[in-house]
């Protein structure tokens, strides 16, 4: 283990569901979870990193205040990041920069949601500034319309089929069916996928990600912290790479809440595009490349997203994602399992929450504790996730 | 801006754009037709949509004289989308609500994606990646006060009319 | 300059005032302005750590993203971290944890806000969960109602009297004379202000600071980046500490938005209060003491809060606040002057910003440059803010 | 919770806790009077409130059995404020706006300061941080359907009627 490293002493999730309750009880679930499977009190941990939820009020602003509060003041050091989707990975990143900045050893990253019914929709209030209030206002353009962008263009420029997309929720869905903490727990077919309604076409209802309520938590620590607690660092799982990197200008996938890409007329585009280059600055920071990864957790929003975050992972080149996924390379027992704990096809999406369930099921995966989805021999996996105004993460994880 | 365009849409009684600025309703002037209105940054000469109140987006150029500019009335379709469900507010949804589609279209001189509803009767199934496509303005909705409110829309070029 | 501190190479600000105008406008103002000082340009930054606003919608709500994108694309990462009015503080702190982990040696740090009229009020909607907005509903208990509280404990246990709190309005109206980023700039009298309407008994209109709009930032870097870039860290003002403590069980002080305080029937209270324990720990970090500190910039949300400051931050025992005012100690030409920039009686509050603003007044202060407002010799100061939901903030500024 | 209490404000109509679970009305038993619900840990014994689900507020306990407990009916003025303006929603003010006194009050048993309206005609003047203090109930405001709508309020022990 490196000094550049913090070690995840604790991982835990309260389930996803759709249960309205308060979003701070499931987050306490997780957060005892974490500290339980750390063997740490909470009067141990010194830094409480929480990532925001915007829809339920103060609270989920002062995300790590609400949860140092409800836990007992103890006058721990608190930060609240958001992010949009990448807020967890934000938070992970803070509790980890204050650890290697010799700020604190221990730090407890908590991440919880319960969310609204149906299309997320923008802050109220007529917002003319802001260019969230304005896409939807202007040209109802939703969530699923971006994804169903990405997706046109997957299936105009290389071939990807309804069945390409459908066999992703397949997949996913045959993944989580044995995750405890998953939402929906059964066999799709492909056929149920390709009937079911048209949501922005080409994208069906179970194309797209449900939203869910959930909460996650992990318990991470300095390397010497966790060598004196367990007195010694075999088989510890640890953080070898927090990637938060922005795009470069010009920016030229039209990405979520946009009207318009940055101009290419002047100034070229960068070699990488956004998302690969959020992926190449992990890869770069944990000295590692695609083909050392053993797994990966993907932000799939929707089923044709995976696929774009093959190619965004240098999984396989441009436009082979469609050939990489028949080929079963990303199923379990494939070459490198996509989405093992289920994704987001099997927990629907809890905004904070779900950059911290990628890497608590990337712990699971690398101390070999993912029980009936386990990836034979697991030691490096990396996850990826986007989260709009151009925020993305990707977080490796290693053992 | 508040010019009536020959080339508009089936508007009937007041017509006002939903959102002052971002395109112009065409007239007789020029080739006639409606245009986007962006920004041109007059130090680096690189493109913004929306039209932006200076802090060129160029981050190595700090000039804040964005001058407005007319966008290129055709491009190519870089993508579309079709919606089936009603978006929620502060969408102004027809009712009953009738399917439409989106599309984003790549504008060669500005090198750029600017994305905008389908014009009216447009559908998913008439287009394709790669197509040449037009500006139009279209009735977006029809405010409290009965103005018609006006948005851009893109239409294949010798494509459906509306 | 220890290897611990970073260096505050580039202070800038857009005046307060009432504009009305869209938050990032200010932002961009005030970021140029501190590239400009630390003559440095926007593409040497690699990290922008925004302090969010949460009442501009989604833009606010990613205020690192937001500044980075409307300053231009770069690749930088970026964090936005919320904490109600100690905001700006916890994003300096990631941009320092961020720098002292080694993952950047140059952040930009920045909050802007435009403000609402009148009294703040709680996040929209029947949010029954929500005890800020329970405290609206149940109690009309605005935050004024709070000031007023801990105002009246002064009255009643320490003889404060009306006069007393003008007295802090009349010395901060004076000290923001002269100073060019103020939005208030005449003197104050004491009959004015003791004949002011009431607001919140014994609170009057201009015991409570107004709410501007405004915006701050700072360039922030490693000690080594601060040396390549200006030959020599002589005369460069650095970070020495940043607090950001919580409270610790049992926290006997009703605070903003609290129903009721925590119970000591169980557990003793903490030896030192809440927002003592804040300036404490902020001393610590700095191996100071109240005897080091030449000039302190405290959160004057009302002119009785200031005098509760001058106890918490050692100035004086508890309940020799007003003896210190009345001595002149602490007005320019005193022995500590606190709030030489005129504080919030001379600027009104921009949330975000707040916390960095000090930050630049003592920057300005200990490179001798804060004209019209010198506080001769001043070499170290310290900032005191308070933020609800037990965010308190303190950063040590020394040269 | 719903008992008509006989120490109960000049509520003529209907009349319902402003909200549900924090406070009793008072009624025959005991000493009569309306209390507080707080919760106390079962585990450690501390207090709480409002009440809580769950999750005891002492960091060195992580105890979930929170039990609901009536708190003292008196205690000691903590300090007091007064509004002269009117709170902006969801407060319901009335209209015209009368400035009222808010007090805090610390409770001896309990360890801790709770914050309250003061009785009706109560006001500033009338308090010194010390005097001893007693629990009430009284309108806050009558809701759309005509229902008042209660909260528990803080008066002077042998102070002013309403
Ligand atoms: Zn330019
Ligand atoms: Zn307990």
């Amino acid at each position: 283990m490196s000094g550049d490293d913090v070690a995840i002493l604790g991982v835990g999730m309260h389930p996803w569901g759709k249960w309205g309750r308060d979003f701070t009880e499931y987050g306490m679930v997780a957060a005892r979870a974490a500290l339980a499977d750390a063997g740490l009190a909470w009067t141990d941990i010194q830094h409480v990193a929480g990532a925001e939820t915007i829809r339920n009020g103060y609270p989920g602003f002062v995300a790590g205040s609400t949860f140092a509060q409800k836990l007992g003041w103890t006058g721990v050091t608190v930060s609240s990041s958001y992010a949009a989707c990448a807020s967890g990975a934000q938070a992970l990143q803070a509790a980890r920069a204050n650890i290697l900045a010799g700020f604190c050893d221990v730090a407890l990253v908590i991440g919880a949601d319960t969310t609204p019914k149906g299309f997320f929709a923008p802050v109220g209030g007529e917002r003319r500034d802001d260019p969230d209030w304005l896409r939807f206002h202007l040209l109802g353009a939703t969530n699923p319309v971006y994804f169903a962008l990405a997706a046109r263009r997957r299936m105009d420029l290389w071939g990807a089929t309804a069945e390409d997309f459908a066999m992703v929720k397949v997949k996913n869905a045959r993944h989580g069916l044995a995750n405890p903490n998953a939402r929906y727990r059964k066999e799709v077919a492909i056929e149920e996928v390709v009937s079911s309604p048209i949501v922005s076409d080409p994208l069906r209802l179970l194309d797209i990600c449900a939203t869910s309520d959930g909460a996650a938590a992990l318990v991470v620590t300095s390397a010497d912290f966790a060598r004196r607690h367990l007195g010694s660092l075999d088989g510890v799982a640890r953080v070898r790479a927090v990637s938060t990197a922005t795009p470069t200008y010009p920016q030229t996938f039209l990405e979520l809440p946009d009207f318009a890409t940055d101009s290419h007329a002047v100034v070229a585009p960068p070699a990488l595009g956004f998302k690969a280059s959020v992926v190449h600055r992990a890869y770069e920071e944990a000295g590692i490349g695609p083909d050392d990864v053993d797994l990966a957790e993907v932000y799939d929003l929707s089923t044709a997203m995976e696929l774009d975050w093959y190619e965004h992972l240098g999984l396989c080149a441009v436009g082979g994602a469609e050939e990489l996924l028949r080929s079963g390379a990303t199923a379990l027992g494939g070459r490198v399992p996509v989405n093992a704990s289920g994704g987001l096809a099997s927990f629907g999406e809890a905004i904070p929450a779900q950059a911290i369930a990628q890497v608590c099921e990337l712990t699971w995966q690398v101390r070999g504790q993912a029980s009936g989805r386990q990836v034979e021999g697991a030691r490096v996996g990396v996850t990826a996730n986007q989260g709009l105004f151009g925020h993305g993460s990707s977080v490796v994880v290693g053992i | 801006m508040s010019d009536s365009g020959g080339d508009r849409a089936a508007a009937t009684g007041p017509a006002e754009p939903a959102i002052d600025g971002w395109f112009t309703l065409g007239g007789p002037g020029a080739d006639g037709g409606p245009r986007l209105i962006g920004s041109q940054c007059g130090a680096c000469g690189t493109y913004a949509f929306p039209p932006r109140n200076g802090a060129c987006p160029n981050p190595s150029c700090d000039s804040d004289t964005l001058e407005p500019v007319e966008f290129s009335a055709t491009g190519t379709l870089w993508s579309f989308a079709e919606n089936h469900y009603a978006p929620p507010p502060p969408y102004v949804a027809a009712d009953p609500f009738e399917p439409y589609a989106l599309a984003a279209v790549e504008l060669e001189r500005e090198g750029m994606v600017v994305l905008g509803q389908a014009a009216r009767g447009v559908r998913a199934a008439d287009l394709r990646v790669g197509m040449s496509m037009r500006l139009g303005v279209d009735v977006l909705f029809t405010d409290d006060d009965g103005v018609d409110r006006l948005i851009w829309v893109w239409e294949p070029v010798g494509g459906e009319g509306r």
